[in-house]
């Protein structure tokens, strides 16, 4: 067991899955000689050589391009995107080459690629470097969508991540990068489309991802010794959506709330709600609660950013109210 | 500006059995895509299609001087490029009719005719999107040391959108062996391209941006682009990076679909009918002393082809409904949830 | 009155607008000269002169941004994207300079701008040029969302949006362009935000919106013959959302089913679902219904296409499952 | 390559006034930096902040030229031209330190300040969105008959990517009066961008592209900066269209935060600390018989001014936390129902 940053975890993913494969390449933006402006890739392009391990130009189409066409002809690339806000700059690849690809000639075209990108408020970063887009990527059919809330599980989804054969967005929390655990050596893989629990509890089931699963679970606690005991489920990837757990989970607390970091409408959060209330809604004894970044664009200022995104504070107080209800 | 047509360097004259086969290239596409439009007509072709009639030159000259595993790139003015590769006609044909047997099961339609297989690497409706993609498959090429050069096909009209910047940048800093061929045939949709850019020879002038020649060939003289095609081929091969191609050339009709074409100045259009580049090959094999016998060989046989092609896909079923919800994964499916 | 299609209100509404500022200017590709390809904007040209009404290149992020700095510098512009798949080529205008200016500069930046653009499939056009992307809009905050059913609301709600001083995405459904309506005469201004009853009913509130509104519609008819009294909503507009006639509604029939064209996940039709199993949870008397096309690009063929598409023979089947549940 | 420094044409030698214009400005830049460095190191100044420093005379020189109804677009390296157009300082600063007395009410941040008042309409962080959206100030300048010319700054980074292709294009063929300034710092994050670019005047070399001449000048010489700024907003008010301008430059400093900047090799950051612009530009002024008191005075008021600005901006109050869910939508709110 070694402690290990979640920064680390992602140069640790990476580095495990070039050593297993050669046909797994890495390009991006500042990833190489300087290991990346958060210090996620460090090493790497010493390990690999500049072939595999490559700066780009500040042209976000070309990168994701670039990894498109090279899992076409034989590559299992990985690109970074170093903002989660610039997947806006070349939306059109993510969304409507690479998700489409497969599709539109029927199986001809396989995409093993995964496009990693730093994700989510916290940074003061202001409203073009912090949002949490998250649900952009799930709403665009034949995009996986990955969001590992730990260390150990940057790792494991990672590797599960550049092994699947279809595209997948992995999304790092910027607020996570810091976050430390005690993983073991090794090789770690996971599979997609399994959530785990994060804590069990038998009276309310609260649903959460990346840097949302550490505050509801701190929320959790908190609400354990007020006589509410919590289920916390790290759904861990939204495409594939492990809804299997959460229906096992609502069937036994009979309450549901969501945990979302992204903006009000249309999040992930709307679409599991939406979900158990048409597949079990007779298992529902309270009305279902979202708890999310209200819809606006996040603020710059300390202050203002900490209010925006939730709280395990603003988790508690809005938990009780399902909880007594 | 600098010629690419160098004939020593591909040793030229070519071979009569080329020359040929560059004939019956041009014909089979432009008897396909004839047929195309008149089943656009009828009702079977759905939604759109949009036709490179007078363009085939372009796309002979370089489907002949490629190597079997080279990769197309094409837009959705992409049958004629597809089809050249060596897809199967008749998976083509019921493609356009949204066929089970179409090369993309129906799912694709006119805009999107891929055949993996052939290196035909697909067809994108986005303008300049797969410039990007071409230039990553060129990357792959390079990374394995696998020989092989991409070609990617756009129109005038999409040197003015940014993943066209972005693409050439990228491949020319990375010497990726990738040839870009520009077909401006003078019009985007309905829009003349002089209208809307900067620059009179919207691919050529802006070669040198990307540290790049800027290469103006005749895009109606199949031998003209056969010839380029193979020296860029050499040359994109030979690791010295991509070049950038400008072929002058005219669609004969419209847009798409039912597009008459009228904003084009009549003079302009009866000027470029009068270069079609089948009949005036067609002269010149003849005059180069082919016998008439031969070349109506090949037509008959193109024409035979069609034919067959539009049978085969007139009766093909319908696509099993079954198949709406596969292949969005690998495994075959489309299950989002666990 | 007059017959008018959605496809030539579309141009009269533009022009009412045009004709009564003189700040309101058009740009696009295709748009002046030509008419539009899809002949939504004929004789505008002719009508208002080649420097208020222009073509571009293809360059959408130069469009784009050109009529957010027009809009900073005292234009009322708007812009067509073509097919709305485009805004994925300059969705990081759209969602990350356009929606979040005037909150980055505490409102300093007022964007009296409009986007229209065609939605939407039935037309055979294969995934990238047929995917109904409202959900992509709403789901970024900053951004008003407009979507009509009929010609005369396509200029009630274009004047209200061209009048609005926010940043509206204008989706005008491919589909209905040939759809006719008896129109009046005259000036037709709407307000945004405001959802009208497209049948009224009392057993299940369906909600609707652009295409499915005339197919929910249909299904309805279809229903009311076996007993079962649809009320069907036309949202109209996505952002804002009236949640008030969708309350109202409920409260009144216990039985909510939504009807959306764009694909399954995180679409409007969750949001508006998740909402009133919040707020109005003890209303229902039944488990919430979400109809949409499956979570798949959409396939060119007509049969498949016509296949994955909410029909109102689909919405029948599905109804009656709710009504009888 | 032409210069655009034509000393007839702006009327040089320039007034001494002018002159002593152009040292305060690029002090006030210089002390406001220096002083926000400090205090992101003592935790004040959160998030991020990137720092011109080594590049006040691109700001300084533009600045003085430009008439106040004409527009300034910046990016995240926007502190100094966001200054000089004349922002309030202590509102600059206390958006920095995230207060309520921010020029965005703290909404903004170090990477987005604006002041519409003065014609400073943003810091954009999404490298080359503003061309475009500069360029569609200057079609409503145009539209409008205003007068006004719009001055977008961006870096050498931003020439790789797509808007910058699209910006470029549609500005030279509608003619607007917009000034694209490049400030090439040789290097983007940490990544120089000779080792990214096809070219080696990442803008000036694509001016070509658009139809335009490619200008590069000095971007340390104020003096330099400053004639060419007169001429080129001389050019595009009349009507000319666009110009792009490369100005070769360097940041003293790391890219942002805590970059000490390492990656670069130790001559070159000493040659270029050596080139400083305001050391240099003060030897000039003393050369040209400008009195040290003079001087003296200048520094001092500027350095009263940061010093002023930074005590308001410490005192200055939080913002109002019911400020978090204001200024989404033009009535000042943010509901999204009704
Ligand atoms: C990004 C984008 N914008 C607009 C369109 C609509 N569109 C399809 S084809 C076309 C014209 C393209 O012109 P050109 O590149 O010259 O190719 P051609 O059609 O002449 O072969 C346009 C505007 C599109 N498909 N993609
Ligand atoms: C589209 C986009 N990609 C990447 C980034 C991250 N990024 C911020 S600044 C920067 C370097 C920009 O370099 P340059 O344009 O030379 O400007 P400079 O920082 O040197 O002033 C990068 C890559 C971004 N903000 N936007
Ligand atoms: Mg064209
Ligand atoms: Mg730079």
């Amino acid at each position: 067991m070694a402690d290990l940053t979640y920064r680390q975890a992602v140069g640790r993913g990476i580095a495990q899955e070039m050593a297993r494969d050669p046909r797994v390449y890495f390009i991006g933006e500042d990833i190489a000689a300087a290991g990346g402006v958060f210090k996620t890739t460090e090493g790497l392009h010493e390990r690999f050589g500049p072939d595999r391990v490559r700066d780009t130009p500040i042209s976000e189409e070309a990168i994701t391009g670039a990894v498109m066409g090279a899992a076409m002809n034989g590559l299992r690339p990985i690109a970074e995107i170093m903002f989660s806000d610039f997947f806006a700059t070349c939306w059109d690849i993510v969304a409507n080459q690479i998700a489409k690809a497969r599709y539109m000639t029927d199986g001809q075209i396989t995409l093993p690629l995964v496009i990693r990108s730093a994700n989510g408020g916290g940074a003061r970063f202001g409203a073009q470097h912090s949002q949490a887009m998250e649900n952009w990527a799930m709403a665009v059919p034949g995009l996986k969508v990955v969001a590992p809330s730990n260390p150990r599980d940057v790792i494991g989804l990672l590797a599960a991540s550049v092994r699947a054969d279809d595209p997948v967005i992995f999304l790092e929390q910027k607020s996570l990068y810091a976050s430390k655990q005690d993983v073991p050596e090794g090789e770690i893989v996971d599979e997609l489309g399994k959530a785990t629990l994060a804590r069990e509890g038998s009276d309310v089931t609260v649903v959460a991802l990346a840097a949302m699963v550490p505050r509801a679970v701190e929320a959790a606690e908190i609400l354990a010794g007020r006589g509410v005991d919590v289920e916390v489920i790290d759904l861990r990837s939204l495409v594939p959506l492990d809804m299997t757990t959460v229906l096992r989970s609502v069937a036994k607390t009979s309450r549901l709330v969501t945990v979302e970091e992204n903006p009000r409408l249309c999040g992930w959060g709307a679409e599991v709600t939406s979900i158990v209330t048409e597949e079990a809604f007779y298992d529902l004894d309270a009305p279902t609660l979202r708890i999310t970044t209200p819809h606006i664009p996040l603020p710059s200022a300390d202050t203002l950013e900490d209010l925006a995104m939730p709280s395990s504070a603003t988790i508690v107080t809005q938990i009780q109210r399902v909880a007594n209800g | 500006m600098t010629s690419a047509t160098d004939s020593s360097a591909i040793g030229l004259p070519v071979p009569t059995e080329r020359l040929l086969e560059l004939y019956r290239m041009m014909l089979d596409a432009r008897l396909f895509e004839e047929k195309a439009h008149k089943l656009f007509f009828e009702g079977l072709v759905k939604g759109t299609s949009h036709l490179a009639l007078g363009q085939e030159a372009v796309a002979a000259g370089f489907a002949a001087a490629m190597r079997p595993d080279d990769l197309t790139f094409c837009t959705y003015r992409g049958h004629t490029h597809t089809l050249l590769r060596g897809a199967d006609m008749a998976a083509l044909m019921a493609e356009l009719l949204g066929r089970a047997t179409g090369c993309c099961g129906g799912k694709g339609g006119s805009m999107h005719l891929t055949d993996v297989a052939v290196g035909a690497m697909g067809s994108y409706a986005i303008v300049g999107a797969h410039l990007p993609i071409a230039t990553g498959a060129a990357w792959a090429a390079q990374a394995r040391g696998s020989g092989q050069v991409v070609v990617v096909f756009f129109g005038d009209g999409a040197t003015n959108i940014g993943a066209f910047h972005e693409a050439l940048n990228f491949a020319a800093v990375w010497k990726l062996p990738v040839v870009f061929v520009c077909e401006n045939n003078l019009y985007m949709e309905y829009t003349p391209i002089g209208s809307v850019t900067a620059v009179p020879n919207p691919a050529a002038d802006r070669a040198a941006t990307y540290g790049l020649d800027g290469i103006i060939i005749d895009g109606n003289d199949v031998e003209a682009v056969y010839a380029a095609a193979v020296e860029a081929l050499a040359h994109a091969r030979s690791g010295d990076g991509p070049l950038l191609i400008e072929a002058k050339t005219y669609r004969h009709g419209g847009h798409s679909r039912a597009d008459p074409g009228t904003y084009r100045p009549d003079e302009e259009v009866k000027a470029w009918l009068d270069r079609d580049p089948i009949p005036a090959f067609r002269s010149r094999l003849e005059a180069e002393g082919v016998e008439s016998a031969t070349l109506a060989e090949i037509e008959a046989a193109s024409s035979a082809a069609v034919d067959a092609a539009t049978e085969d896909a007139r009766n093909a079923p319908f696509p099993d409904p079954a198949t709406l919800e596969t292949q969005v994964w690998a495994d075959g499916g489309s299950r989002w949830r666990t």
